[in-house]
């Protein structure tokens, strides 16, 4: 249990733009291990969303089962959450934001509950484009059924017990890429510099912003065979690019060299500005992205940052061209067309 | 030879082959007997593939408005050389046997009490029509033609309906009228006099209307408010989304924006379905699935968690014959049992019968209200011959003066307005149903983190024995609440000292009702009740208590209904006899009835009648 | 005060934090007491997180050998803060209460009722010990020490066990001893003669072992033959697969290549590790999975698939606390209605209740010829209770004349000699069970194609009404082949004219057993039956219908054992009168006692013992 | 219902190597829509299995729910077959395969059985790199419930309904090469050319064999809008190469020119001999196979052929190190410890 809330807690920091203060998007104390990277993770949601100046009662926390998706209940305690089952966020978000497109979806989900059992749902909201920040925090085991290899777990990569993984991973950002993910990226829950911002942008982003953060199981992976340990992805992390993420409320106050930045811009008209070095992967290029992930891959290091952005995709709801209003808003008067329209129907059935 | 001979009282099959569009005209035959003010009520019989495969199509046409299946046939129109023979054999004594006499008939069709009525519609259709997919199709339509003549029917009828039909197609009209025509034309040559089956004019349906129960599904959603559906294709429940999606096109659009005011998801599969449903639920949007029994085994999962975490879900579970895949494009009335407690650990689900496409708009509709009032899963459960059918039907009615009722779900002025602490599950009003509050509500209260894990009023994770304990005899509590909600079981008939009763739901009324008819008529005092949801009414109770002796009727093999009366109403089994058919076929009447007269003569009440439908009267 | 004092009877909790260790010390000392040769019952009560929440582990001392939970409480070892006010609060008046004094009691710890034993275990191991993690786990080590001197053990049980324990790692073995001697050596200066609870040797467990029910079942797995296992991790079923996992890399090895004679897959959920199975067994292997409620709901439309085609599943079901995740470390009996008709149609499934790690490796073996025999699901019901605690239990035997029945298979040599056609639903021996046949036997005959859509008797595609119907009556009849070769029922107890019956299963027994011997020494003539499958052995009805009222006793709310009896044996609901018991925890011969007490009461039986327990005699 | 066999009947052609016949590998009567393309795909099994002079009863013929997944009836009579519930292939095969390593395993699903409910099934199957040839007939629709979108279907493409696909499609081989099958390729039910050889290829690959085969729906996406309508498939595919499929035993005749030709040879020591033309694709190299597919899509075509081969590829039962004999044909001598074994055991639980 983690009394101790990792990192940056200033107490006498000021309340944001919407008058919040970083209390109002903590929650719940946490009951995961001391020292789990899952804590680090929901110390930067907490962070992210305080920066933002997001309501925090404007977020909906959605998760399925494990360690990672208990995760919930300790950030936003003033946000509504779901804690579904095992595998099955996606779906429980697809329709939560079906009903209502004016809220902000936050899932947490882990390596377990997605690139297994949840393996299918998570392909078809990724599909589907749908208008929500996926988080993975992916530890490359089963945590809380006591540490069994994941799909996410290397090839090779040794546990508590000792018997090294026989079988290939996934790496869900390249399957997020590949399946039409709107925004995708990798972090580490060590790296709050890189987690925030990119937490940030994520949240800002319209439609599917894929988040996958390798955050270590320090009960049952943190061993030294373990490629998703601290002390591995310490050593074998290269970032993609540094950025900056600017809010489009915000005034741009930094100037960027010409050339040597790039500007995305969201359909929230917040900027993402790449700063790049030797990399220089185009982020709006899939295949780029797919290609440098491959390639680090081969080198045995663990590409980080913002990999793909694509500031034109659709939504679901720009998909199934669903009314702008919320859907859970609408009262009989929008919804019931009344007798005489079914007198008509009926007509048509005789 | 005696002819069969009746007035407005006939079955007539239509044996074809499947792709080849021979529905949609035997479906204007059947239509255009109820525009004849004729109750009339057809059966799609088909396979499960898409072309090439036997086909069936049965209307029965029945001036007492009896429109459960009869089970033989008078007249078959032939036109499957594959089933041929069988369908020639399966033709009641004196009955009428259309063909194609284009090729002769081989020497096995040698009966002599059947009267052969050859129609030569390959050869007609190729000298009358070009185009050679427009042949095949338009032999569907001789053959009703010629229907039209030798069953006596007001021509005028069969051609305004073509009329009506390709109103927006009109060069489609003109051969279809043509092949009406030839049809009507040739028949009157050749076969004057033939055929002693009658179909006369009546005022018999009133404002009815013929409608498929899947058509009313998808209806009553829109009319109940549903906004949200997750759905995965699957026979028979498909078209119910297919019509919810073909009203909401025409009734949901937004004026300036056409935009639509729903958002209808395929999923990849039945869990996401319904996780879709959950989520927008939950969201404080109204929202549905439709499925049929595979779909129902794969959503076990998630109809638990939406029991515990008490999250309002409307499932529409069309029927078909089970286990597995079973028999993808039978009827059949076998979830009740899966559906009533699907999933692990203690749960019980409420569920609904509709017996008309009437009852599936009202149901559907109503169970939206319920859903969201009792925070539980409401199961639709109709079947394959109700759902993708058409129905005889009361039309539609919505009475506009109604509104949705949400249940007890709290605003944030409500939320500060209290006095005591807010909590998710706590039972203020002891009917077992605690407020619950919309994401996004406030920032300063009613916020709360849903699970399916063990929680305490306040929804906060508890592994507390006594908060675990108290919670599950809460939610046993609302079930018992909801019996009040739920609509009551509908006495067919009672006769004062009548000893034994039927009991039957959904798509074997019909033929139950029909056959309690005859019965009584018989002289033999034999009550009904038809159970319209569970957890059952305290009449189904009383109903029992008052006879001897009750029958289950139901379609299935294993007495799903009765092991659900034994358990709930706590009734000695052997008081209740079960009376199955699960073959598939929508319930004929004439096989029901000589089920019920064994049953009722194992139950000592001894039975007169034949088994044998006579002129209609059964 | 009155000290509690009893010899050999005792109930003693141990108030942990998980994630600490302590487990493994508290069950040295129940392993010792075993080993001085007195029954006894350790619980482990866990939460569902790795580390730091509350963990209690509760050791039941008992010479008569009753092993069940006894639900109240002589002596705690109170070693969390966060608990230990209600620890305290929860002995017995005349309890002992043993806490780490290194820091001083509360106030509010006043009651005047129990014994406060401190040890200063912190500051004991600060002085004593170098490495910090070492001192946490030693913090454990020393209480036990204290309680083989306060308990008047024969301390070389301890020695000797923590000798055996550490044999391959010597370094950890000194600190450990070490750590024994200092709690026994603090206890005996600090504490003499305050303790009235002994532990005196007896030679009551004779052969028995301690063992917990998964590795039983992992075992049974082992001998009964099975190869191919298909998984998804899930509490409390995990540790089946990881104990069949472990002896089959000591017991399947193949000498020549080190290789192993068994393919276990760790699927990527519960549905494909049933497809697994089902995919494994069609091809001629014994396969089996195991899970807990989630998965089998999950698994409900594949188990729908193995009843219909016919193809054999064992299926381990460590029950928890449902519905949906409820209390994932919780022990329950709420999957049986779940399992006894999982999926949609009309399906049933065999089931299997052991209530001893001895009856988890017998029915586990027995559920792969089983599953043969009957080419269908056997689904054994074990849960955590049984799974994951240590039980005394009967050493494990094999038969080693015994060869695994494989069922109705049939080879080339078989095939080419048969004299009619070959049918793989043909029920040539009348008792629904058909032959069948391996993929790859010849090329000549044998072929066949499963399907889970309808098939004739050659297994050839259908949908033919009777076909249809003919197969679901041979299924049916294949259940009623299944109860002679399934376990009949065990009675425990039968009283000349004795009015009352109790029936139980699984994990319930124990308790139940005790409260029988109890009612029974009480004069209260109580006869009780261990059911141990399902579809029911006329034996289960035979009792019912002996007795004028049957209590059943189960760990569910809504009584589904109870709803499986009234439906299948055609019984008066009214005779079986539900006890239910549903937290979660082990039940406890205590609270039993008082539900059967007051349920005999109401079923007009008087019984005049007070609820309480009294010296162990309960 | 199709009583006419698309191609290449022979009756007169000589037995095959083992003895059999082009009938001993026929099946029943197809009622499959006439001019369905998933009977042309049952032909060229039929005669791929011929060629190979694979004896018939050693194939498993394994499928989910769909007109696809009833072809497994119209094809090898002889061989046992499992038609099993939607999308749940994979796992019965995985089982199956577990039980006995010495069979061929045939899987034939839909794109709706496969990409949509069967995603994870797919992908864990393809995952663990299992020994079996998996055929996908891609119509971009599902056949049997009368026509919707799937999940392959092309963003914008047209069916019967008129309403065009608004979703993106996925690309099963991009995925299936990402995830670490061993041998990958697409075809046309329309080009026997290329399928026969594809399938041989890919029956005498050891480890996962995945072929995409697209494969017009006539009755529901055979429009002139669809781009899986016969006539826009043979309109806009591109093969990636040509080759040559040189089964083991078989002597090798042709000569090849030195590097214009590259052999891989697979476990069976069968050779496949790719003839290169400009696009130089290496078909070992699994970026490039995933990065030729972008390119071609980018371009609106349709790449074919032979995508990706791990000669190298470790099958399950070699990464879960069972026993070489067929688990199935084990009895109790192998499988059971015997009762002093479980003795010593009872004395370590004293
Ligand atoms: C249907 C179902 N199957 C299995 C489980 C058991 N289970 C709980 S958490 C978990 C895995 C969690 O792994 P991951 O998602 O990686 O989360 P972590 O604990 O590693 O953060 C499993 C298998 C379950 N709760 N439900
Ligand atoms: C669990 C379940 N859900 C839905 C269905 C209905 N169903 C049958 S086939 C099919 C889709 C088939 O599409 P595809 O796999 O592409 O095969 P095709 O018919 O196009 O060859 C569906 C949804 C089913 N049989 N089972
Ligand atoms: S077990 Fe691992 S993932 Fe779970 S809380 Fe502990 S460290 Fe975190
Ligand atoms: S519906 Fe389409 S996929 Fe199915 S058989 Fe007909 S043409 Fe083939
Ligand atoms: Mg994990
Ligand atoms: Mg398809």
């Amino acid at each position: 249990m983690t009394f101790f809330r990792p990192g940056f807690r200033h107490p006498d920091l000021p309340p944001n733009e919407a008058g919040y203060e970083l209390r109002d998007y903590e929650g719940g104390i946490s009951t995961l291990c001391a020292g789990c990277g899952h804590d680090s993770v929901n110390a930067a949601i907490i962070r992210a969303c305080f920066e933002l100046a997001i309501e925090p009662h404007k977020v909906v926390k959605l998760s399925g089962i494990g360690c990672s998706s208990k995760s919930p209940a300790y950030f936003l305690g003033k946000s509504h959450g779901f804690n579904s089952v095992h595998g099955r966020m996606p779906s429980i978000a697809t329709g939560a934001n079906m009903a209502n497109r004016d809220l902000i979806y936050l899932g947490v989900s882990g390596d377990g509950d997605t690139a297994s059992i949840g393996m299918g749902q998570f392909a078809h909201a990724v599909r589907r484009n749908l208008n929500m920040v996926y988080i993975v925090m992916n530890n490359g085991c089963y945590g809380l059924t006591k540490g069994q290899y994941s799909a996410t777990a290397d090839k090779g990569s040794i546990g508590k017990k000792g018997e090294p993984n026989q079988l290939e991973s996934i790496d869900l950002c390249e399957i997020a890429i590949q399946l039409g993910a709107g925004f995708v990226g990798r972090s580490f829950s060590g790296d709050k510099q890189q987690l925030v911002p990119m937490l940030k942008a994520a949240l800002s982003y319209e439609g599917m912003s894929f988040v996958d953060v390798i955050s270590p199981c320090v009960t049952f992976n943190n061993t030294p065979g373990s490629t998703k340990s601290y002390h591995w992805v310490r050593e074998h992390r290269e970032a993609t690019n540094t950025f900056d993420f600017v809010p489009f409320r915000q005034e741009i106050t930094t100037e960027y060299a010409e050339g040597k930045t790039e500007a995305v811009t969201l359909h929230d008209e917040s900027v993402i500005y790449l700063h790049k070095g030797d990399g220089n992967l185009q982020i709006t290029d899939r295949r780029q992205a797919m290609d440098a992930l491959e390639e680090h891959k081969r080198k045995g290091l663990i590409l980080t940052g913002i990999l793909y952005v694509d500031p034109e995709g659709e939504d679901t709801h720009v998909i199934l061209h669903t009314t702008k209003r919320a859907l859970n808003a609408l009262g009989e008067k929008d919804l019931c067309p009344g007798n005489d329209a079914l007198a008509d129907i009926n007509d048509r059935f005789r | 030879m005696k002819r069969i001979s009746s007035v407005n009282d006939c079955v007539i099959r239509f044996a074809n082959v499947n792709g080849s569009g021979s529905a949609s005209a035997n479906n204007l035959f059947a239509k255009a007997v109820f525009r004849m003010g004729v109750p009339v009520s057809p059966k799609n019989i088909f396979p499960s593939n898409i072309q090439g495969l036997p086909t069936w199509y049965e209307v029965r046409v029945n001036d007492q408005g009896y429109i459960g299946r009869r089970g033989d046939v008078d007249m078959v129109v032939a036109m499957n050389g594959q089933t041929m023979l069988r369908d020639y054999m399966d033709l009641l004594s004196g009955g009428y046997f259309i063909y194609d006499s284009s090729r002769q008939l081989a020497d096995d069709f040698n009966r002599e009490d059947v009267i052969e009525i050859g129609l030569p519609l390959t050869s007609m259709c190729n000298g009358a029509f070009e185009n050679p997919r427009m042949r095949s199709l338009l032999k569907n339509i001789i053959y009703v033609g010629a229907l039209a003549f030798l069953l006596d029917m007001e021509f005028s009828v069969l051609t305004e309906s073509v009329e009506k039909q390709f109103r927006k197609k009109t060069k489609l009209m003109e051969p279809n009228l043509k092949a009406l025509h030839m049809g009507y034309e040739y028949a009157r040559e050749q076969y004057p006099d033939v055929c002693q089956l009658k179909i006369e004019r009546r005022d018999k349906v009133g404002d009815a209307i013929m409608m498929d129960g899947n058509t009313a599904t998808g209806l009553g959603a829109i009319y109940g408010g549903a906004t949200v559906v997750g759905w995965y294709p699957i026979t028979p429940s498909t078209s119910v989304i297919e019509a919810f999606g073909k009203y909401a096109d025409q009734l949901r659009v937004e004026k300036e924006t056409g935009r639509i005011k729903a958002a209808i998801v395929q999923a990849e599969d039945e869990l996401a379905a319904l996780g879709i449903v959950i989520g927008a639920t939950w969201n404080g949007a109204r929202a549905f699935t439709a499925t049929s029994g595979p779909g129902v085994s794969l959503m076990n999962e998630f109809l638990g968690l939406a029991y515990y975490a008490e999250i309002p879900v409307v499932l529409v579970d069309v029927q078909r014959a089970g286990p597995s895949t079973g028999l993808p494009t039978r009827t059949q009335q076998s979830d009740v049992l899966s559906c009533a407690y699907a999933s692990h650990g203690d749960t019980q689900h409420v569920l609904l019968f509709p017996a008309s496409p009437y009852e599936c708009f009202e149901m559907t509709a109503d169970a939206f209200d319920l859903a969201d009032r009792l925070q539980t899963p409401v199961i639709v459960l109709s079947d394959l011959d109700l759902g993708m059918n058409d129905h005889l039907s009361p039309p539609l009615v919505w009475d506009d003066s109604r509104t949705y009722d949400r249940g007890k779900v709290l605003n944030e002025e409500q939320l500060l307005g209290l006095q005591e602490r807010w909590g998710r599950y706590l039972d203020v009003d002891g009917d077992g149903i605690c407020y619950r509050t919309y994401p996004g509500t406030s920032d300063k209260a009613g916020a709360y983190f849903t699970r399916g894990s063990a929680h305490d009023e306040y929804s906060v994770y508890s592994e507390d024995a006594q908060t675990y304990e108290k919670n599950m005899q809460r939610l046993q509590r609302k079930m018992e609440t909801a019996v009040s909600m739920l609509p009551a079981p509908e006495i067919f008939c009672e006769n004062e000292g009548g000893r034994i009763g039927v009991i039957y739901f959904g798509t074997s009324s019909h033929a139950a009702e029909e056959c309690l008819d005859r019965l009584n008529r018989e002289g033999i005092p034999v009550n009904g009740l038809r159970v319209r949801a569970f957890p059952f009414h305290q009449q189904v109770s009383d109903f029992i208590d008052r006879h001897d002796k009750v029958l289950v009727l139901e379609q299935n093999r294993d007495g799903q209904l009765r092991t659900l009366l034994i358990n709930e109403c706590e009734v000695v089994p052997q008081k209740l006899i079960s009376v199955v058919h699960y073959d598939g076929l929508p319930l004929a009447s004439r096989t029901v009835y000589s089920m019920l007269a064994d049953a009722l003569q194992k139950a000592g009440q001894h039975v007169s009648g034949d088994d044998r439908n006579q002129g209609g009267a059964a």
